[in-house]
This record gives structure tokens, C-alpha cells and sequence, in this order.
């Protein structure tokens, strides 16, 4: 591969006590790349980046990042490398205002870019609500805080979980327009999906996970809906 | 029909259950032939392992982690006192009565304390002991700060010589531990040990299903205060003095149990008892440490919440799946089909 | 036909995300029916709401004719409504089989001779039996959804709460599953099932509702709401421009 | 009703100290849902380290606190890193027990080291300066520096909590210390830091308590218990509301103190229990 390798997943298999939720899963992103994965509920996606941001523990070897194995390393030092999430369900800190979840993402003090001028001038609604409690904004608006939180910190990689949870479809796709920019701007992206749909038009690669494993995998242009569809639901 | 069934015990079981009825007559047949010594020291454990039983059973069972049972030990000592010393009841007739005083009482203290949430309930314990022990100073009829003896015809209504005294004691111990047991052993077996599992496991869940979770952990606190009241009696007719310092201690009446509980296995039902033995070996071999003796005791506690929360037992149980009382359920195949 | 369970104007929101916005919502004694909606539409909230696990911002919620807004959850269970929590919520430290004699014993009110024999046929109508002396916190994400239904129907419900139970099994499970179902609403207990696994779904219901953006805006037959354009842009992501 | 009023005032400033004993438990709560027992095992810890610093350095008790502070800053980092930061999760058994074992094995030690005898720190001519208000009521200096370094602490946490980057950590992690992670805080760094916070408060009311009142090894549950009471009291909201629990619990305990000196502190107890009883929420928390 010519371009610079980012992320690589390797073999990862991940235990909850005795219940196993990942058996084996092997991914790869190169540098200025959107992955996408994909796949019903608990098919185990959710797992995957908690295990790749070091919520669950992992053999240092499973996960590697720019080159450095970073597998079951605590979760600030694996911010520190420049590998961010943006959580599920977006998870702002709700007794915070605007500006002070934006600052949290800036703890690392990670050199870049990416400054609160920066973001009040992608998301320019957030400058007017900067010193709101956070929990006050409409659904949309705090995705935006949730993603300028986690560009804070001027990732090289960025992980987003869920991004279209309960937002309305013109959200959605205004908030994935916002992506596209960013990665234009030289983040890679690994996003988490349910909506096939929407995964499938902004990324570069697709993974379709089933039920703990990689069900099926390649370029998004190559995949058909039957096939996905197959994954999927594993039928 | 069905083609499995339900059973409640097993071999092992069986046979735990025959040795701890077999126990209990040979420690009951120590009134025949044990020296003074021996049965005051049996009757320090005896009423430590019920004490650690009872903590555990609220603690360890109920989530209710209460740093103020102390309160109970002291007002047992002192309605003993009260009673056969002030009214002049026979010393006997007075231990049921403790716990029904005590049970009178922490009813209305539940409702209070439960409105204080984990960690705060248990400083809420505490102050409420506290008030029990400032209240206890100022009763001057049972002398105040500086506390009251038995008198000597009261002792001696349960046997003239000191020997018959010990003996009788002994015997009133042991048959009280023996109820204390078997009542946490009834009541673990019952729905209600069945919903404090759950309430441990997963009190949203419990309460989806059905379970009245304040209505349990409040049948759970009145049963220990009830019980603890009676062995606080039982203590301090051993000791035949009580002042409201002696009566209320934490350290003696909640610091030393909670150590014995953690270190021999918290939610456990074999680990209070092997936690109570283990501290009066301890107490016994090293008795002339002083202060010492509770910074060892305390650091072990702590290093056993730390590497081994579940304590000895809890570590024994998992290791080897060793269970000695019938408290579970088993579904086996029926064999004919 | 009387009413088992009514949402009158009922409200509710998380900050400025709004659950349900003025619900009103009547569903008849053994009806079963299914809620659709996109991801974080709010459709598990309402299960809270009815079980009493979150409280209403407004509103009244009724069963039976009764008003039971101010019930707590346990006291609601032993009315009659069961919950499958889509996260399983198992007592991990429990056996199966000691799972479903909590249930038995306190959402149905049994004693434990009683409940026993109940809960050994509930296990095998589950296909749980085998794993009855199992920990609950050793079995597998699909058990544990079987042990979630099994639970739930231990407490002998009148209208049983199931939250995407479906998701996850291969085909022949899920026939197994519906079938379950079907026999269990056949017995008079009134169905309300969230699912995304909509073939599933389909085969057990009648009337289906989605729910998006704090209220229902479609109530009807299942096929004919999911041909709603409505429904099917904001819903079937996939096969819109199919 | 001189006497009456003088209860009051006297009751009002020592509700200054009370309320630093609380807002120090309140603070580790608040970020991390830890109850310390230890809490008043510390203030006392912290008095005989400033009897130390005192007798050994030649130092006045008030410019020991130049050294008790920091100590006790170490110290709280130390057995946040080193002991409760390995307890903490869902389940509040064993952060309690570890917390309790401590505060048997702080008195213990401090039992040891300095025997059960009644200590204080001798500050000089500040003990008995006063300002005479009327021929009844006159405030000393010392308990009305207390009520003033109160009030100045509640101020300066509170600036603290909503003007710096580590304030705004704090309540991040408090708010949710999953995703406080995930964006790049140390939690368990953070968690030190609220302790080493609280113990430095809790310096600076045990040299201060010292100062007041006899102190020995075993008066360090009481403290714990007022710092909860006022708390509780004050209703869990902010730190204001706890320097008013505070002074509600001074006022009741002078006030009863003044007609029977065996009634302070059950007096005060009696309150807490009544305030349970009748406002759960506290007499200064939100009503919901």
C-alpha cells in the first residue's frame, strides 16, 4: 500500500467476563481515509472502538497506531497520540457550557490547528451559544459541540460513534457534510454506522461486522446491497 | 409434564448440615465439662460471630453498610440493666424483650436513615448511634457518663457460683448464636434471601420484577437491630458494668466486626463466622500489642478490599465452587423420560 | 373492546431533546403492537415511562382504567407489566433459573413451592432449560435476551413490554422466537414490541406506530405504515431510492 | 436575651469552622462520588502535624500552616493515588471500608505516637483578643478569623470550580468520567488533585480547630459527623449552602449549649435527624 497505514487492528478479540463480544477482528486505515463500519445492533461495533480508544483492555500488539502499539494503553495517553472519539449518544458534559466541553478537548494540549477560533468558525451557532449549558442545545447543535470537543485535541484520527442517532435526516446529512470537510482538512475518520445508507455514500471503505467478526469488507463503490444485506443479517 | 425438577441441597450440603448440628450439640455439651476459662472465652465468640453475622447480613446481604450498630449493642445493655436492675425482672424473661425494643425502635430510625442514599446512610448510621450514646449520659437513673455495675443479686439469679453464672451465660450464648444463625439461614433461603440477591445484583432489575426493595432492606435492618440489641444484652450481663462510652463503642461493636467481616468474606454466610474465629486467634496470640493490634487488623482489611474483595471465603467459594448450605436451587433431568 | 394501557398527553424530554411531546396513545386488552422509529427516537424511553423506571415530565399514564403515574415500578410489575429491557438486565450472580423465581416470587406474588413448577416450564418454552443452574452473568448476549423474555414472562404479565429481542438471531431462532410470542399473546397478555427486525415484528402485530421527533406520526396497519413515504424516508434509510 | 443573642453570634462562627469541615467532604463527593470516613481522622492528623511543626520549628500555629497545608496536600494525593483511586466503581462497599479502615488505623497511630492526652496549640495573644460588641456579647478575633477564612475558601472554590482549567476538570469528570477520558483527562490524576484540594481545607481547619479546643487522637469521628451534618443540611447544591448548614448547626449547638451544656451536640444531632425528617433535600437545597 502506498499510502501511510494509520490505524491496524489486528486479531482483536475482546472478553466482557466470560462473554467474548469480538472474535478476531483485523482493520486498517490509511492516512486522510473515511472507514466506515457498519452492522446491526450488537454485532459488536460499539466494542470495537471502546477496545480501540482503551476502554477494554487489549494486547498491546492488537492495536497499532502510527506506528507505536497502543493496545490496552489508558485511554488520555491514547488521546495524546492524536486518536479521538466522538461518543455514542454524544455525551457532553451537561453541567458545562459550550465553550467549557470545547476547552476539555483541549487538555491534551496537542499542538495543531484546531483552536476554539477554528471551530466557532466551522460550527459559527456554537460561537452565538458559546456559554449555554450544553444540555440546552437541540440534538444537532450538540453533535457539533461533541465533534468540535473531540477535534480539540487536533487528532490525526478521529473516531465517531453513532453520529446520526436520533437526528433528523437533514441534519444527518448536514452533520456529515461538516466530516467530509474535516477529513478534506486532513483527519482520517473511522466512523460507526447503522445507517447503511449514509456510511456508504461518505466512505472510502466499508466494514460489515456480524456478530463479533468481520462479515465482510472492501472499497464502498464494490459492495453491493445484496451482499451487505447478506452481512448484515447474516442470512 | 415437565421433565426436569427442582432440588435444594446436595451431598455436601447433607453432610455440612449433619456436622453443624453435630457441632452445635458438642459445643451445647461444653456446659458439662469446660473450665471457667473456656466457656467466658467461647462466650467472646459466640457473641462476635453473631455480631459479625448479623453486620454481614445487613451489610454484606442488605447494602445497608452501617457504621452505627453500636447503637443497638449499647441500648441492649442498657434495657437489660434497666429492666433487671430497675424493675427487678428476671434477667431471662429480659433478652426477648431487648429485641423487641430494639425492633420498636429502628423502625422509625429506618425511615429516617433510608432517606440518606449508600454511603451517606452509613455516616447517618453513625450519628444516630451518637445520639443514643449522648442520650445515654444524660439518663441519670442509669448513671449518666459514667455508667452503672449489675448488682450482685441480679448476677446472681442466674447461678450461685461464678461457675454456674459462666455456665448459664454459655448456654444462653450459644442458643442465641444458634437462632441468629438459623434465622438468617431462613431467611436467606426464603423469597426474601431471593430478592436480596437481585437488589445486590441489579436493584433496577429487581425492581422491574417486582421486588419492594425499600420494604426488604427494611425487614433486613429491623431483624439485625432486634438480634443485635439481644447479644448487646447478653455482652454486657457477661460484663456486669456498662457506661455509655463502653456501650456505644465503635471501635468495639462496629470497627473490630467490620474487619472480621471483610477479612473472612463479605456477603458470605461462612466467612463472618471464620472472620470472628480468625480475630479472637489473633486476639489470643498477640493480646499485648494494644493500639497496634487495630492498625494491623485495619491495614489487613484494607489490603483484603483491595486484592480480594469477596474476603476468604468469598475467594475459597469461587476457587473450588464449594457451597455448604443448601441456600441455592438445582434443576436437575428427571430421570424418567 | 376495553383498554389496557393509555398515554394521556404524556411529555417528556432529556434537556432539549424531546422523548414524547403530548402522547396520547390507547391500546386494547390483548392487542399487539409494535413500535417503529429511528435510532434514539425515544422508543425504549416510553417503555420507561410505562414500567415507571423514568418519571413523566406531564401527563398521566393509565392501566386498566387505572391511573398508575404515581406507581413505582415494583408496584406496576405486580399489576401486571413485564418489561424485556433491551439491554439485558440480568442478576448475574444468580442462576437462570433463580432469575425467573425472583420474578415469580415478587412481580407474580408466589411463594417459592408455588413458583417453581411455573418456572421450569417457562425455561423450556425459552429453550433455557438446559443452562437453568447457569450464572446468569456466564451466558451468552443471545441467552441473556432469551433469559430477559423468560424473566418477564415469569412474573405472569397482563401486557408484556419487549424491546428489540429479535436483533442478532439466525432465522431459525427468530421463527422460534415469534412463535413464542404468538402463543404467549394468545393467552390474552397484550403485546407492545419495539423491533428493528422487522419480518419478525410483522408476523406477530397488527397495528404498528412510529415514533419520531416526540410524537407518533403514523398508527395503523404494519404494512400499510411502513408504505408511508413519510415513514419510509425518515425510517428505512436503505430503501428509499429503492 | 443578651445571653440569648450571644449564643447566636458565638453559634455563627463556629459554624464558620463547621462549614470547612463539610465543604472539604462535599468537594471529594461531588467530583467523585466518595465519601471519605476518614475525613475527620484527617483534620485531626492535620492539628498534630502543626503541634509538631509548632514545637519542633518554634513556629505560631497560624504560620505553620505554611507547612501543614502542603503536607496534607501530599498526603491526600498519596492516598488517592495509593488506596481509593483502586476502589473506586459501582459499588460503595469498598471505597467505605477502605476509608473506614483508615480512620482506625489514623487514630490508632495518632494514639501511639502521642498518647490519649488532651493537646492545643498555644497562638498567643490572638486566643483572647476580642471586640466587644455590648457588655454581653463580645467576638473573639480568632473565631471571627475563622468565620472570615470560611467564607473566603467557599469564595475561592467556587472561583476555583468556575474559572480554571481544573475547576472545569473537576466537573467534567463529576458530570461523567467515562468520556472525561476519552477526551483526554487523567482521571485518576484529577481525582488526587480533589483530594489533595480537600485536604489542604482540611489543614487549614484542624490548625484552626487546634487553636480553638482541646484536641485528642479520638475527636475525629465528631468532626466527620458536624462536616456531614452540614452538608446535609445545606442541601448538596453548592458550597454556599453548605457554609449555611454549617452555621445553621453552630447556632443550634451554641444556642442549646447556652441552656444546658450537656445538650450541644445532641442538640445538634436532634436538628440533622429533624431536618431529615421534615426537608430531605436539606433546609437549603432545591425544593425538587
Amino acid at each position: 500500500m502506498p499510502e501511510a497505514q494509520l490505524l491496524r487492528v489486528n486479531a482483536l478479540k475482546t472478553f466482557y467476563g466470560d462473554f467474548q463480544a469480538l472474535y478476531g477482528v483485523d482493520i486498517e486505515v490509511s492516512a486522510g481515509q473515511i472507514v466506515a463500519i457498519i452492522g446491526a445492533n450488537g454485532a459488536g461495533k460499539s466494542t470495537l472502538l471502546n477496545s480501540i480508544v482503551g476502554l477494554n483492555p487489549a494486547p498491546p500488539s492488537a492495536i497499532r497506531f502510527c506506528g507505536t502499539d497502543i493496545g490496552g494503553e489508558a485511554p488520555y495517553r491514547i488521546v495524546r497520540r492524536g486518536l479521538t472519539i466522538v461518543p455514542e449518544g454524544r455525551r457532553l458534559f451537561t453541567s458545562l457550557s459550550v465553550e467549557e466541553n470545547l476547552l476539555i478537548g483541549a487538555e491534551v494540549k496537542r499542538p495543531g490547528e484546531w483552536t476554539l477560533a477554528k471551530i466557532y468558525q466551522l460550527f459559527p451557532i456554537l460561537r452565538d451559544f458559546r456559554n449555554r449549558p450544553a444540555r440546552l442545545l437541540s440534538g444537532g447543535q450538540q453533535q457539533m459541540v461533541a465533534i468540535g470537543r473531540a477535534l480539540m485535541s487536533n487528532p490525526k484520527l478521529l473516531l465517531c460513534d453513532e453520529l446520526s442517532l436520533g437526528l433528523a435526516p437533514v441534519v444527518v446529512k448536514e452533520i456529515y457534510l461538516y466530516i467530509k470537510r474535516i477529513v478534506a482538512g486532513g483527519v482520517s475518520a473511522v466512523i460507526v454506522e447503522q445507517d447503511i445508507q449514509q456510511a456508504l455514500k461518505i466512505a472510502d471503505h466499508v466494514y460489515c461486522m456480524l456478530e463479533g467478526r468481520i462479515a465482510l469488507q472492501g472499497p464502498a463503490r464494490s459492495l453491493s446491497r445484496e451482499a451487505i444485506a447478506a452481512a448484515y443479517f447474516g442470512v | 409434564m415437565s421433565g426436569f425438577h427442582v432440588t435444594r441441597s446436595s451431598t455436601l450440603t447433607l453432610v455440612s448440615s449433619i456436622g453443624a448440628v453435630a457441632l452445635a450439640a458438642v459445643l451445647a455439651s461444653g456446659a458439662l465439662w469446660a473450665s471457667n476459662d473456656t466457656l467466658r472465652l467461647a462466650t467472646d465468640v459466640f457473641l462476635y460471630v453473631a455480631l459479625a453475622c448479623l453486620w454481614n447480613f445487613l451489610a454484606g446481604y442488605a447494602g445497608l453498610v452501617s457504621v452505627g450498630q453500636q447503637a443497638y449493642v449499647g441500648l441492649g445493655g442498657y434495657v437489660l440493666f434497666a429492666l433487671a436492675a430497675k424493675a427487678n425482672m428476671p434477667v431471662l424473661y429480659t433478652i426477648p424483650l431487648l429485641g423487641i425494643v430494639a425492633a420498636l425502635l429502628s423502625v422509625p430510625s429506618a425511615k429516617l436513615l433510608f432517606r440518606l442514599r449508600g454511603a451517606y446512610f452509613t455516616i447517618g448510621s453513625w450519628v444516630l448511634a451518637e445520639v443514643f450514646r449522648l442520650t445515654a449520659i444524660l439518663i441519670v437513673p442509669l448513671g449518666g457518663g459514667s455508667g452503672m455495675s449489675l448488682p450482685v443479686r441480679v448476677a446472681q439469679t442466674l447461678g450461685r457460683t461464678p461457675h454456674d453464672r459462666f455456665v448459664m451465660t454459655y448456654l444462653i450464648a450459644l442458643a442465641l448464636l444458634l437462632a441468629i444463625l438459623v434465622m438468617i439461614f431462613l431467611v436467606l433461603r426464603s423469597r426474601i434471601g431471593l430478592a436480596l440477591t437481585a437488589i445486590r445484583d441489579n436493584e433496577v432489575a429487581a425492581r422491574s420484577n417486582g421486588v419492594n426493595v425499600d420494604r426488604i432492606k427494611l425487614v433486613v435492618y429491623v431483624a439485625a437491630a432486634s438480634a443485635t440489641a439481644m447479644v448487646g444484652g447478653l455482652i454486657f450481663l457477661q460484663r456486669l458494668r456498662i457506661s455509655p462510652d463502653a456501650g456505644f463503642s465503635v471501635n468495639d461493636w462496629t470497627a473490630l466486626i467490620i474487619f472480621m467481616v471483610v477479612i473472612g468474606g463479605i456477603g458470605t454466610f461462612e466467612g463472618p463466622i471464620l472472620g470472628a474465629l480468625i480475630y479472637v486467634f489473633l486476639r489470643e496470640t498477640l493480646a499485648t500489642l494494644g493500639p497496634v493490634y487495630l492498625i494491623i487488623l485495619g491495614a489487613v482489611a484494607i489490603a483484603v478490599m483491595l486484592v480480594e474483595p469477596r474476603g476468604i471465603w468469598g475467594f475459597v467459594r469461587s476457587r473450588w465452587g464449594v457451597q455448604l448450605l443448601p441456600l441455592g436451587f438445582f434443576v436437575g433431568k428427571s430421570p424418567q423420560r | 373492546m376495553t383498554i389496557a394501557l393509555s398515554l394521556r398527553n404524556v411529555s417528556k424530554s432529556f434537556g432539549a431533546i424531546r422523548i414524547a411531546d403530548g402522547i396520547d396513545l390507547d391500546i386494547s386488552e390483548n392487542e399487539a403492537v409494535g413500535i417503529l422509529g429511528p435510532n434514539g427516537a425515544g422508543k425504549t424511553t416510553i417503555l420507561g415511562l410505562v414500567t415507571g423506571t423514568l418519571s413523566l415530565d406531564a401527563g398521566a399514564v393509565e392501566f386498566r382504567g387505572r391511573d398508575i403515574t404515581a406507581l413505582r415500578p415494583e408496584q406496576r410489575c405486580r399489576l401486571g407489566i413485564a418489561r424485556a429491557y433491551q439491554v439485558p438486565q440480568p442478576f448475574g450472580d444468580m442462576t437462570v433459573f433463580e432469575n425467573l423465581m425472583v420474578a415469580a416470587c415478587f412481580g407474580a406474588g408466589k411463594s417459592i413451592a408455588e413458583s417453581q413448577a411455573g418456572c421450569l416450564e417457562i425455561l423450556e418454552d425459552c429453550g433455557l432449560a438446559d443452562l437453568a443452574n447457569v450464572h446468569a452473568g456466564r451466558l451468552t448476549l443471545l441467552n441473556r435476551k432469551r433469559l430477559e423474555l423468560a424473566r418477564a414472562l415469569a412474573t405472569k404479565p397482563k401486557i408484556l413490554l419487549l424491546d428489540e429481542i429479535a436483533g442478532g438471531l439466525t432465522q431459525h431462532e427468530c421463527d422460534e422466537l415469534v412463535a413464542l410470542i404468538r402463543r404467549v399473546h394468545g393467552t390474552g397478555v397484550t403485546i407492545v414490541w419495539i423491533e428493528h427486525v422487522l419480518h419478525a415484528l410483522m408476523s406477530v402485530v397488527g397495528r404498528a406506530l412510529v415514533l419520531y421527533q416526540g410524537k407518533f406520526i403514523a398508527d395503523g396497519a404494519p404494512a400499510d405504515v411502513i408504505r408511508e413515504p413519510k415513514v419510509a424516508e425518515i425510517y428505512m434509510g436503505i430503501d428509499t431510492d429503492a | 436575651m443578651e445571653h440569648l443573642a450571644n449564643a447566636l453570634v458565638q453559634g455563627v462562627m463556629i459554624g464558620g469552622l463547621y462549614s470547612m469541615f463539610a465543604v472539604g467532604l462535599a468537594l471529594i463527593f461531588g467530583v467523585m462520588r466518595l465519601v471519605n470516613i476518614a475525613h475527620g481522622d484527617l483534620i485531626v492528623l492535620s492539628a498534630y502535624v502543626a503541634l509538631v511543626a509548632t514545637q519542633s520549628l518554634g513556629l505560631n500555629p497560624l504560620v505553620s500552616l505554611v507547612v501543614v497545608v502542603p503536607v496534607m496536600a501530599l498526603v491526600g494525593y498519596a492516598l488517592q493515588r495509593g488506596l481509593f483511586n483502586r476502589t473506586m466503581g459501582a459499588d460503595v462497599l469498598p471505597p467505605l471500608l477502605v476509608s473506614f479502615g483508615l480512620s482506625v488505623i489514623i487514630q490508632n497511630a495518632l494514639l501511639m505516637s502521642f498518647s490519649a492526652d488532651n493537646r492545643r496549640l498555644q497562638a498567643g495573644s490572638i486566643e483572647v483578643a476580642s471586640v466587644t460588641l455590648t457588655d454581653a456579647i463580645s467576638i473573639g478575633v480568632l473565631p471571627l478569623l475563622q468565620l472570615v477564612l470560611a467564607v473566603l475558601v467557599i469564595f475561592g472554590l467556587q472561583l476555583l470550580l468556575y474559572r480554571t482549567a481544573i475547576g472545569r476538570a473537576f466537573r467534567a469528570v463529576s458530570d461523567d468520567p467515562k468520556v472525561a477520558q476519552l477526551m483526554g483527562l487523567n482521571n485518576k490524576h484529577v481525582f488526587g488533585l480533589a483530594m489533595a484540594l480537600s485536604c489542604m481545607i482540611v489543614a487549614l481547619a484542624g490548625v484552626l480547630l487546634a487553636i480553638r479546643a482541646n484536641f485528642d487522637p479520638a475527636t475525629g469521628p465528631t468532626r466527620l459527623i458536624f462536616g456531614f451534618e452540614a452538608v446535609i443540611i445545606g442541601g448538596l447544591t453548592n458550597f454556599w449552602g453548605t457554609l449555611a448548614g454549617g452555621i445553621f448547626l453552630g447556632v443550634v449547638q451554641s444556642v442549646a449549649s447556652s441552656f444546658d451544656p450537656g445538650w450541644q451536640i445532641l442538640a445538634g444531632h436532634i436538628a440533622f435527624l429533624v431536618v431529615l425528617a421534615v426537608r430531605p433535600n436539606g433546609l437549603f437545597g432545591a425544593a425538587n
